[in-house]
């Protein structure tokens, strides 16, 4: 069951996927797919980690995944809260109309 | 436990002014004249039953004072105490306090509760100030006082309120601040030489400090000081506060808070940094003659009856820096009258700008005029404080500049000079006042009443108090007299004070 | 066993570019689904099996199902794949392509060019992590169990179906606005 | 209090409390009664308590009277504590006298105004002030009569306040003085730092121990101590306020601009007689500024229109003649013309407030005329004064006094030919205007209608005032005739004899030259203005004459000088300091803090996607960075 892949190739790996999520954030003018590519984003810290965790076999690195696992879900059920809250006001989901609190 | 007593009075009677203001709009001016009358009875009676003693007692520090433990951990103690010099201030706080609850009893008729609880918690505040012997307690009292006054211009005040309170709130905290540090700093000096981390004044008026750090430790003193003093580059948030504050905040300013300044330097910058505050005497008088003149050219020109008062504070104050650097009994003993007799002159000049306001809605003199016709007693009562802001013999400013100058003269020839052509700018600006508001063919159609009962009352006791002073000012200066000599000992360590006496060749 | 991982590398990085690419929601989601159980492939084969089980349980489970329930809610359909379509146009999506581009070559030379080390993965079994977790990191479970607690009240609170509100300082603009313009 | 002198001033004091508290509620009777009894009180005790001092008084001469200690602060000592010595005697009498008769006058005078008990709370006021002036035994106690009478007569100048240009003469007036009285206190700074007391018989003792003859400083101080005096006496260069101070009411203008507030400065330098004396410099200045005045202040006398104007700039011509004769060494000579000048000027005043009065408050002595016999009283009461001004020899009190200060000119100690020349010029210019005076309003055809007379209470203090302006002189003879010396006698208790240069005999010949300058401005007058007024006409057809008329008018154009080298600068720049340029300063941080607000702001733009692009680009900068190192 051991692989044997270096540890730069897992943190590439992670780099890829996280570059991916940010450039989804940055592209996409739904809001939903914004959180989508968010939750891209912390799986890819969440590999690095356990990647970590795993070259100095300690627990640390999927206690890590763990604490980011409670803070998606905590992220997720908020955004989501108010997505649905500004679809109702607003009748859209276009971020780029959501512009009230600019200075 | 009398010194706790003024303030829990002071304090207390402003919380239940706050509360009772809920029910009933006109309790709390009563509480709060109660309370402030309450607190001037207790001084009186203290100042006529301590006589003898205030007279006598040159080698005992304090008439009283009260201690207790506050926050041990840091070395804090509630430390009160008086001496002379606190005890002519503390008179002059009551006294100045029954004058603004007496001079807003018509004019506030919003949020009466929260009002006179700031006019309450001010006092308290700048009591605080006027007895506290620990430093830490002194900066307590000092912020105490400066955030009710910041509501009390902001809330109250006339239409360019928010810009004046924002104004005299940051200023003054600003400066504050570099008190505070200049205080740790002391604080932590003393600890380190001895081991014994205090805020006590008394402990820390002989901390032996390199004198390279004591110029700066008294800087962070004397900015503060010299912002609510206020010396002339720092004056600019005074007309702005004076000018905006309703009539009770404007006579608490120029009566208390500026005081506080003086008292500062007096209490504190000298005692604390006696080889400082002799380097810096001669830039420092020189700043206070650049504000007697300054401040008198600019009231000159002022067309707002306020902002000119205000003006000419700035000009008196000039008086009082130039005299306490001036490092003499005679100059010292000036400073006093100065602290005192400014307060009445400049304080009944603002309660009559408030109540012209009050006849005629407005500050503007160049709407004014001709007043006399209508109004002999105001224009009488005008025509007084003019002359007191003047100098004019006879009324107490002029005691107090003239000891001050006839001081300096002493210390330097030039400076004293220029500063006693002040008297000449006074007399101008002093004048056009006169001459703008109640001479000169009258402009306001209609009828204005003159002075109702309740004026005439507070426009009699400064009047009497400004006469008293002018022509019989020596119970003050005897009062005044332990505390002064203590400061010129200090001073000139190596001359005791019967050659400092005969100044005869 | 590298051929797994390279392999499961290569679902989870095509997975991912087609969730950022989809014009209907739905479809993004599945592949994010997809991405996810390869996520959770990943984390097996780096010795991780409790981590791979949870990956699959909360967030496979658990989190997509908010998602979908949402877009439910929200009636995401036709009209939002057209709409995507509209808005997914190449200047919009050329110029942030690039700035990611630009970040990854980063990691991938910072990656590179430091100094590699013998990699031997080591299986750290769920006993461990939660000794570890319940010892060392208690007072992070309390803070994480605050902050769920936290996210459920603000999500009951802000999900509540409410008029339309808006905060004082923008009413009081808007208000300005209507009496401008009336 | 055994001893009645403090009530000297305390009657008028006692007159200002009651008028200035009560007098809305007093009626006119009343108010008169309150104001111009107090004053004849206080003159009836003056001669009282004189009569006791010159006949049994006490060993030194002197009254003195401590009420109570004013300030004491470390060795500074002053004391509110009178002093009654022959100078200050004749200063009191002088005071409360002429006092008293000006107050029943004004009982008539302001018959007719609303503010009647504003005007004597103010003439009372002004009585104790100027009595506190000169019964004062220290230069503080001085220094506050001083500053009250100038406070007094800013008040009464400006009386009738709702005319703008009478508000600008008092304030002028004020201030003017009041850069006298600057100097004059640090004077007094330097009396006391260097005597170590203020109190005027302590420093004169103490004088000639303290300083040498010459030394600098008490030129210094002596000069200073002038400057206070100069600025209210009205001599140069603070002149320029007397004539505006005009605007006041006559009585006003008789009781302080005439008779005793601007002779001030005589009793300020009688009084320190000690430190002039000990200063060469310091006196020829006083002689030079008197000459200088008189002369300048006699040939603007000439020119004026205003009656009230050709008296004012006359009085100040006379104070010339006063700082003359001190600045020569003449003290008693310059006590004596003060006393006898006061008389007459005061009754010059007064009669031509009854003139102005009786005219519709016409001042224009161009439209009075021919009023020598509707108003007879007036008339000769007015002629007997205007003799003594100019001087006429043996029958006017005017001369005894001025013949002495022109020979004293020459020939006391500080005397030189030159001051001789000038005063004697100055009597001729003297009597000239005065002739002009009374030929344009008296004589010639009439041209204003006559309003009313004045009553009673008007004219009886004329009459008193008319027979003292002729009796006067006689208490103080010259050597050639009488040698009856009353006056010197009783002052040479305080001030020092006047040390002779020349031979005594020589005297008749001044006498004559000073009679013959009298009579020769008489012809001048009658020539130009009685005989022929086409002469006058003819004089000023010509251009240099005009000129020269016209910087006269203008007083020497001392008004327009410092309009422009002082009054002007100093307004300009306070108006365009208005705002406080200090306070640029703050405003500048102010505005700088806020232009960077701006400049931030515009980053926050709401838009989500430029945050995170924000947060994007900060992760590639950063990893650069570290790709850098």
């Amino acid at each position: 069951m051991k692989s044997s892949v270096s540890i730069e190739m897992v943190m590439l790996l992670a780099g890829l996927l996280f570059a991916l999520g940010i450039a989804g954030v940055i592209i996409r003018k739904n809001i939903i797919f914004m959180l989508l590519s968010v939750e891209i984003m912390l799986n890819a810290s969440g590999l690095a980690f356990i990647a970590a965790g795993s070259h100095w076999g300690q627990p640390d690195g999927q206690v890590m995944f763990i604490f980011i696992l409670a803070m998606a879900a905590a992220e997720v059920s908020i955004g989501l809260a108010l997505i649905l809250q500004i679809y109702h006001q607003h009748q859209s989901l276009d971020i780029d109309k959501l512009k009230e609190m600019n200075g | 436990m009398m010194l706790a007593l003024l303030i829990v009075i002071l304090m207390a009677g402003g919380l239940t002014a706050l509360l009772a203001g809920k029910w009933n709009k006109s309790f709390p001016r009563w509480i709060a004249l109660i309370s402030s009358t309450a607190g001037f009875l207790i001084l009186l009676l203290f100042w006529i039953d301590q006589h003898q003693v205030v007279q006598v007692s040159s080698d005992q520090n304090w008439l009283v004072q009260y201690q207790k433990d506050w926050i041990l951990s840091f070395g804090i103690t509630f430390h009160l105490a008086i001496d002379g010099l606190s005890l002519l201030l503390l008179v002059l706080t009551f006294f100045m306090g029954i004058l603004a609850v007496l001079c807003s009893w018509e004019e506030i008729r919003e949020r009466t509760g929260f009002y006179y609880f700031n006019l309450l918690w001010i006092l308290a505040g700048v009591a605080g100030v006027f007895m506290a012997m620990d430093l830490f307690l002194f900066y307590f009292f000092w912020e105490v006082m400066l955030i009710p006054m910041y509501f009390l211009i902001g809330i109250w005040g006339s239409e360019n309120r928010v810009y004046a309170a924002y104004k005299f709130f940051i200023f003054t905290q600003a400066s504050g601040l570099l008190m505070f540090l200049a205080i740790l700093g002391l604080y932590f000096i003393h600890g380190n030489n001895t081991g014994v981390y205090t805020f006590s004044y008394v402990e820390l008026t002989g901390t032996v400090i390199p004198s390279q750090v004591a110029i700066w430790l008294m800087m962070g003193f004397m900015v503060a000081f010299a912002v609510k003093l206020p010396v002339v580059p720092f004056h600019t948030w005074l007309p702005d506060a004076h000018g905006e504050a309703p009539t009770a905040g404007s006579l608490i300013l120029a009566g208390l808070l500026l005081k506080t300044g003086a008292y500062g330097m007096l209490r504190f910058v000298i005692p604390l940094f006696p080889e400082a505050a002799r380097q810096v005497a001669v830039p420092a008088m020189v700043l206070g003659v650049a504000g007697i003149v300054y401040g008198a050219l600019l009231a000159y020109s002022q067309t707002d009856l306020k902002r000119l008062v205000a003006f000419t504070s700035v000009s008196h104050m000039g008086f009082v820096l130039m005299g306490i650097f001036a490092f003499n009994e005679l100059a010292l003993q000036g400073v006093v009258m100065q602290i005192v007799t400014h307060a009445i002159s400049t304080g009944a000049l603002f309660i009559l700008a408030g109540m012209i306001k009050e006849r005629l809605h407005t500050r503007d003199m160049n709407l004014m005029g001709g007043l006399w016709t209508q109004m002999p007693r105001l224009g009488t009562i005008g025509m007084v404080f003019a002359m007191a802001s003047l100098g004019l013999p006879g009324l107490g400013s002029f005691i107090a500049e003239f000891l001050i100058l006839l001081g300096a003269f002493h210390a330097h020839f030039w400076i004293t000079v220029v500063a006693a052509s002040g008297l000449i700018f006074s007399a101008v600006y002093s004048l056009r006042i006169v001459q703008k508001i109640f001479l000169g063919p009258e402009k306001g159609a209609g009828h204005i009443p003159d002075f109702s009962r309740r004026e005439m009352v507070i426009m009699a006791a400064l009047t009497v108090s400004i006469v008293w002073l002018g022509l019989y000012p020596q119970p003050v200066i005897n009062t005044a007299k332990p505390a002064v000599v203590r400061l010129v000992q200090l001073l000139q360590p190596d001359s005791d004070i019967k050659s400092e006496q005969s100044y005869v060749r | 066993m590298d051929i797994a991982f390279y392999i499961t590398a290569a679902v989870t990085v095509i997975a991912t570019i087609l969730v950022i690419t989809r014009h209907n929601p739905v479809h993004a989601l599945l592949y994010l689904n997809v991405s996810l159980l390869s996520h959770a492939m990943l984390f097996y084969l780096l010795g991780a099996p409790f981590a791979a089980l949870l990956e699959i349980i909360i967030y496979a489970g658990a989190i997509m199902v908010l998602f979908i329930f949402v877009i439910m809610l929200l009636n995401l359909g036709k009209e939002t794949e057209e709409q995507e379509r509209k808005w997914l146009k190449m200047k919009v999506w050329i110029g942030p392509s690039l700035l990611a581009a630009i970040l990854f070559a980063e990691f991938l030379v910072l990656v590179l060019w430091s100094e590699s080390a013998a990699f031997g993965p080591k299986t750290v079994n769920p006993r461990e992590v939660a000794l570890s977790l319940f010892g060392v990191y208690m007072i992070g479970v309390e803070l994480a169990a605050m902050l769920l607690m936290a996210a459920v009240v603000g999500a009951a609170h802000i999900g509540r179906h409410k008029r339309l509100v808006l905060h004082r300082f923008l009413k009081e603009e808007k208000e300005e606005h209507e009496e401008a313009v009336i | 209090m055994d001893n009645p002198l403090w009530l000297i001033p305390a009657l008028p004091l006692a007159g200002f409390l009651i008028l200035a508290f009560g007098g809305s509620h007093l009626s006119k009777k009343m108010i008169a009664a309150a104001g111009a009894g107090s004053v004849c009180l206080s003159a009836l005790i003056t001669i009282m308590i004189g009569t006791k001092l010159l006949s049994a008084g006490p060993d030194g001469g002197t009254y003195s009277q401590t009420l109570w200690t004013w300030i004491d602060v470390a060795g500074f000592n002053a004391k509110i504590t009178l002093t009654l010595d022959a100078l200050s005697l004749v200063f009191v009498f002088v005071i409360t006298f002429i006092g008293a008769l000006i107050h029943i006058y004004s009982a008539g005078f302001m018959e007719g105004d609303k503010d009647y008990s504003r005007f004597f709370a103010c003439m009372n006021l002004f009585v104790f002030s100027m009595l506190v002036l000169v019964l004062a035994d220290n230069l503080l106690l001085m220094y506050l009569g001083w500053e009250g009478v100038g406070l007094c007569s800013y008040l009464l100048i400006g009386f009738w306040y709702e005319n703008p240009a009478n508000g600008y003469a008092a304030r002028k007036a004020f201030t003017i003085t009041r850069i006298g009285d600057t100097a004059m206190a640090i004077g007094l700074f330097m009396v006391f730092y260097q005597s170590g007391t203020l109190v005027v018989a302590d420093i004169t003792a103490k004088a000639p121990e303290l300083w040498q003859q010459n030394e600098t400083v008490v030129t210094v101080i002596a000069l200073l101590l002038l400057a206070g005096g100069v600025g209210k006496s009205a001599q140069l260069p603070l002149q320029t306020w007397l004539p505006d101070a005009m605007a006041g009411p006559s009585p006003v203008s008789a009781l302080i601009h005439a008779a005793t507030m601007v002779t001030a400065g005589v009793y300020l330098i009688a009084r320190m007689h000690v430190i002039f004396e000990l200063s060469v410099v310091a006196q020829s200045v006083v002689a030079i500024i008197g000459a200088a005045t008189l002369l300048i202040a006699g040939f603007t006398a000439l020119t004026q229109y205003d009656i009230k104007r050709v008296l004012a700039y006359s009085t100040m011509s006379q104070i010339g003649y006063m700082f003359l004769a001190l600045g020569v060494g003449a003290w008693t000579a310059a006590v004596f013309h003060f006393m006898v000048h006061a008389f007459f000027k005061a009754l010059l005043f007064l009669a031509a407030g009854a003139i102005i009065e009786s005219l519709h408050h016409e001042h224009n002595m161009f439209r009075m005329g021919g009023l020598k016999d509707k108003m007879p009283v007036v008339f000769w009461t007015f002629l007997i004064g205007a003799a003594s001004l100019a001087a006429v020899p043996l029958i006017s009190s005017g001369f005894y006094s001025k013949d002495q200060i022109l020979w004293y000119a020459w020939g006391a100690g500080g005397g030189s030919p030159l001051l001789w020349a000038v005063a004697l010029l100055g009597a001729l210019i003297t009597a000239a205007y005065t002739t002009r005076m009374m030929i344009l309003t008296f004589w010639g055809e009439s041209k204003t209608h006559i309003g009313h007379h004045p009553g009673k209470r008007m004219t009886i203090p004329l009459i008193v005032l008319a027979f003292f302006s002729l009796v006067a002189g006689f208490i103080e003879l010259p050597h050639n005739f009488g040698h009856f010396t009353l006056f010197s006698d009783l002052m040479h208790k305080v001030l020092p004899e006047t040390i002779l240069r020349t031979n005594v005999s020589s005297e008749w010949m001044f006498q004559l030259l000073a009679a013959l300058a009298t009579f020769g401005g008489i012809f001048l007058g009658y020539f130009y203005y009685g005989q022929q007024p086409q002469r006058i006409e003819n004089l000023r057809q010509n251009e240099m004459l005009a000129g020269l008329r016209r910087f006269w008018f203008s007083g020497w154009g001392f008004d327009q000088l410092y309009d422009v080298i002082l009054v002007k600068p100093f307004v300009f720049i306070t108006r365009i300091n208005k705002a406080d340029v200090v306070d640029k300063l703050y405003t500048g941080i102010v505005s700088v803090t806020h232009a960077l607000y701006r400049l931030l702001s515009r980053t926050q733009s709401g838009s989500l996607r430029w945050y995170i692009m924000g947060m994007v680009i900060g992760a590639i900068v950063i990893l650069g960075i570290q790709m850098m190192l």
